[in-house]
């Protein structure tokens, strides 16, 4: 037996564990999102999500990954569908600097989930008020082309690579994507009825379900350690290992780090521990030690998330009162902003990264998708238009798209 | 003393509620109903049986007045319950006998 | 350090990770099916879930695992309990053919769960209205003896397996094995009170919470890639990892193929996107490509799962509305139908498969099954009783049963 | 390319894997404890959860790590932040006796989830009652220093690894060390208002959300996984890779042993077959099992479980009826009671244990637990209060200290 | 106009509907309450814990009707929620000075 | 005979129901309920935005009882419910025309 091809083994059966944990992040959205919105809108949201990640899958197959990965040229990438083709043992056991050290259908697996991450993060800002079918037709274009452009410039070896900018896990490529695509979608739907009062008061809209959220919030958070982990790309020598045990360490403090200080902030603020405001400093945490879970320590790790968490509710409390952009779940806060500040926060470690190169990579990165996401959200509304009815929304989404209640015998009258 | 029973429509609440208080109404026990009457429930499908909500969700508020401000009370909830369409709902008044407060034992109007 | 021992320590690891994440679908079937009952019945489902997975390791422990592997004569088995005996270093590093490649008790460990798994699918069936004990009694016998001989006969290379019958992680042996049990428990029991009206009449009975329905689903999702990866049953070479990883695609895409096609059937069938409907394709594309998820590409596979989801939607309804069968979360028909259409469907892409052999077993394990099935189920009806009683039904069997009920202080009257 | 590289990757990856179960073992908790409390006390149970995870990490990073396994005279130990320094790849291929075999941050990494799980079994236990701050201050002396120092002594190399006191995964140094940290502030804070009545009546106060608590429990199962199978510590060779795979199958038949026997117990006594004692018993396995998953046989090891499945259903009524300790969840007779049970029973099939050194363990970590936490919960109590005023407990503590509702649209009245 | 308040056990509710809609009763408006009488409630364990449920619960009917459709009402409710067994519940009459619809502002027996 | 309704704070349903039976009330048919009235509902934030809740849960409890009965009945209510804190709550008392017991179809006090 070949040593080279058991550690070929062992490193596709790391991407394939890491791959895993990440599509374990699906179900951690589908919760969070079901225990912020109100129960007549929550069956809706489920099918968003579930039916989400199966069209990324379904796009990322047929175009995708081929344009992510394919043969570009730097700014214009290729395209072709996924087949079952693999490296062949030969190639491998023959060595040398080129030779694949793991499956390439372990790498489909592991980018698809992440695409289908990016996605999820639309899912909840736009809640409660979208149609589900305009939704669904934004996932096939974002999924399809709009996010593995963007991908392929960074992590397919394009332009904004060869430029420097900085993106180990995808704070950018992935958060703030998903962050820019639902700003884009929230602007053109508007707020949920009822939000803002006619003087412009903001009024809160409590999610119906909280366990969900904080079981949600630990899903993400495990599943984390694959998106992170994982992304190291390699783990079968000593430096390698060493590696992804770090950045596994790394986003755990960071996650707490975030979690504590949002907390507090909170707390300190508003005089109560208010638990969505912790959980989405978990998430911050997890967003801003995305850009470079590598180069800091551990403490340094959870001062870059702990600053996450303090970031993000501030975001979440401006966006809601001075801006009126309302955002069920604060993914724009916790994702976009937050995202932002992993990228910057980069060159607080990594002595390869420059300010000027991070700043192109978030401002290349926001203008893409966010004007193609504007613009596809536009033909949407015109073409099949984008949000339900007043009545509808007043009944709740989950009669009207769905034809089903999430939980027909706890709650009798819409609130 | 008069008891004043009105079922509305449930997101009318606020406005009723509104319209009563500037009516001089000053307080009301509220309570969440099903109604069955000339509006219709939904049918939905689930799982491909057909699934028929026969009850409508209303909402029901009772509110305890003086006789002279009886008319006003009433008038204050078909003014602000009504929408025109079918469902809007019934104000019902019967008399009152005695009413009392918990808190300091005082009866009749001043109860209220 | 012998490179043997380290490729033995990869396949066992796999092992036992693939392993760990089939146990997780006992999670999945319990939320899915806690999801789909009334509230009334809740606390029921879930201790039936519970306490048919614990069941299902005591008797595969003590027989089960020794009539599946044990020494037979192709049709009866032997039988035998499990110790902790394991493979001797020594006769790994001797190597040969014959040599082990992985520890037997991690073997055990990932059968194990299978065996839980099937038993699983009967629990929903017969979800609202059968006793407790009688369904533990029924779990004893399914698992300790009626599963494993059928399995023997294939996977424990017993006659079927002989006949050239191909069903790689058990569409059949596990699948259709379930629903064929839960087929005939749903015949004896009956419907539930109040599902067919005096004309025949067709009734919703919607399930009381559908957030733990899709959290159940996606957790299925996530296990099946141990589920159908593991039963590679070796990563350590370059074409077994590559075969790991296009089997785990295969699975993944097959699901969302199954998903995508049963929420546009429901749609254009019913007008809504039936959430429940949406959820039991996703199961039902990993059910159909349970029986080869090596052999097709991606995009096959995503056919498969996606024909899965739509023969799901169709049986679901025809049971209910033609044969009045009343299965509350659908099991059989996710389970057995598609379970039939996945070992078809297997002819589509291995040129081994033959449809003379798919039949054989298709048939073979559905008349064993069925027939043994009804038979204990009859014999504990005489015995015992298998259905509650009529006021125990409308009270709900969470009071009458376990003595509690699931959510006390969101609903007060039963419905 | 080295072997010994790869095999101390594989060792790391594994480390890494068991680590991410034994984190997720925090959903578990979560989901338990928010599934056993009332209503309107579940926003607050939640915070506690993920909040003092996240202390958790944060204490044993800045100093609990470098107390259990930095430089100590055996009883008093050393301290020391944890650096992002890893294992050099020359020493790992220098070889020898001392040579490292895998990553020490993925060692930190599994140590740290095992302090959460410790504090973890706190809150449960002081549920429905507790004011929030006064218990987060006792997470950072619990996990900064009460349990490192215990775990110097038996994991860290101290005095009682010396005296041949046995405790493989943390019977003790982990649930048991919770229990008593647990006991001393339930003693000090007294029961929930309303649980006994004025002539000593018990009064049941059921739990909201009973699907959580069935999620929670399979949750800690999986998670259990990680912490016994990665308490091996090494997989790499063919008797590690036995001896991994004989540890999760043993947890796993005891679990399943524990489930049964509490069922079981629980219908002959009350008649009912009680969910939620049905799931402590499954816990109660997985505890008794925990001092010594890799010297039982199976069946030995489902007897273990199925013991502690017994003892469990014993102590929580004796807690409940005789000493009026009101545990809401059980913790104290699941970690600590059932701990106990679990360490005595190392005897019964380890030749290396005495019962003299197992009782001195017992006794050690009890008293030492037991006494400091009492201080410090008595410290905590003139400071700032432990204990929410009899308004607030009414009200419940989410609007108290959280200032949100869990499920705002379930419940309106306070029970 | 009389003020027809019954109290039934919950799983009558159908039968008692269509009951009163053959009498002529053509709508009304229901409520979950709980119930204390002679039925009592069960007991059951919980966690060895004894735990009693006091209450039973019930469904209330209010209908307001004409005075001439007041006994067929009446007896339609008797009729259709009785079981025999303790605990059926009750009927209460009481007068109605009022009744107006919110939709139309009629008022009187065209109201209900 | 009369019908007593009342409104309490919710935690004192058990005290008011014991006094009601001591006084020789058989039986009451108690609602979950939301009021509005001098006590005021209280203000939270959720993530950051203002959340007032309006309205205080409640409890209504109804009673018919015998003319004789009335008084007693009505003053262990006040004497139980009472905390002396506003928003204790309020009991009105109407006449009932007719009560029947739907198990054996006796009518008039006999039925209560
Ligand atoms: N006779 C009645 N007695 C008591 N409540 C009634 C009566 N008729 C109608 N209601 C209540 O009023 C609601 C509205 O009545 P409905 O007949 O649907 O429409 P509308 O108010 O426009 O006539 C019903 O849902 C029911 O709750
Ligand atoms: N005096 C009363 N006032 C109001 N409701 C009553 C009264 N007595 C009984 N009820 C209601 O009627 C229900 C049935 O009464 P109960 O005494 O249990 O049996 P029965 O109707 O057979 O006499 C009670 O649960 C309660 O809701
Ligand atoms: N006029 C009224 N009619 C009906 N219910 C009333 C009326 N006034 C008050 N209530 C009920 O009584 C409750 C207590 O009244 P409130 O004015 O808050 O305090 P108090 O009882 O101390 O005067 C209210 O919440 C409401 O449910």
């Amino acid at each position: 037996m070949e040593i080279a091809e058991l550690s070929y083994a062992l490193d596709t059966f790391y991407f394939l564990v890491m791959g895993a944990l990440v599509m374990w992040m699906a179900a951690g959205f589908t919760m969070l999102e079901a225990g912020l919105v109100r129960a007549k809108n929550t069956a809706e949201i489920l099918t968003k999500n579930v039916g989400l990640y199966s069209i990324a899958c379904i796009m990322y197959m047929l175009c995708g990954y081929g344009i992510m990965y394919g043969d570009g040229n730097g700014v214009i990438p290729g395209i072709g569908l996924l087949t079952a083709a693999d490296n062949a043992a030969s190639d491998v056991i023959a060595g040398g600097d080129d030779a694949p050290y793991y499956s390439s259908l372990s790498d489909f697996f592991f980018q698809v989930v992440f695409v289908a991450t990016a996605m999820s993060i639309v899912s909840g800002a736009v809640a409660e008020r979208m149609k589900l079918f305009s939704f669904f037709a934004f996932a096939v274009i974002l999924t399809g082309f709009i996010y593995p452009i963007q991908g392929y410039w960074k992590w397919g070896g394009g332009w904004l690579d060869a430029a420097g900018f900085l993106d180990f896990a995808g704070s950018g490529v992935v958060h703030m994507c998903g962050g820019a695509a639902a700003l884009a979608g929230v602007l053109l739907l508007g707020a949920r009825k009822g939000k803002y009062g006619p003087l412009g008061e903001v009024r809160a809209i409590p999610g119906a379900n909280l366990p969900l959220s904080a079981l949600g919030t630990l899903i993400l958070w495990l599943g984390w350690f694959g998106f992170n982990g994982g992304s190291e790309l390699m783990i079968s020598n000593v430096d390698e290992a060493n590696a992804v045990s770090l950045v596994i360490v790394n986003t755990n403090m960071a996650a707490a780090g975030g979690l504590v200080a949002a907390l507090m902030t909170a707390r300190l603020w508003f005089g109560k521990a208010d638990l969505t405001m912790t959980l989405n400093g978990a998430l911050a945490g997890l967003v801003a030690i995305t850009a470079e879970p590598l180069t800091p320590s551990p403490l340094l790790a959870t001062i870059i998330g702990a600053i996450g968490g303090i970031i993000v509710v501030f975001s979440i409390v401006m966006l809601d009162r001075k801006l009126k952009i309302d955002d069920p779940v604060g993914a724009i806060s916790v994702h976009g902003v937050v995202g932002i500040w992993g990228l910057l926060a980069v060159v607080l470690s990594n002595p390869d990264a420059s300010i000027g190169a991070q700043l192109l990579g978030i401002v290349s990165i926001f203008v893409w998708v966010f004007v193609t996401s504007l613009a596809v959200w536009f033909v949407l509304s015109k073409a099949m238009g984008i949000r339900v009815s007043e009545e509808e929304e007043y009944e709740g989404v989950d009669i009207g798209e769905c034809g089903v209640e999430a939980y027909p015998e706890f709650v009798e009258v819409p609130e | 003393m008069k008891l004043i029973t009105s079922v509305i429509k449930p997101f009318k609440l606020e406005d009723v509620r509104q319209a009563l208080a500037e009516a001089g109404v000053q307080g009301m026990t509220v309570t969440e109903v099903k109604g069955f009457g000339r509006q219709k429930g939904h049918t939905e499908l689930y799982r491909g049986a057909e699934y028929s909500v026969d009850f409508v969700p209303k909402t029901k508020i009772e509110a305890a007045v003086a006789d002279e401000l009886l008319d006003a009370a009433v008038e204050a909830i078909v003014a602000s319950a009504s929408t025109g369409s079918i469902g809007d709902g019934k104000v019902f008044v019967s008399e009152l006998i005695q009413a009392t407060r918990i808190r300091t034992g005082e009866t009749g109007d001043q109860a209220l």
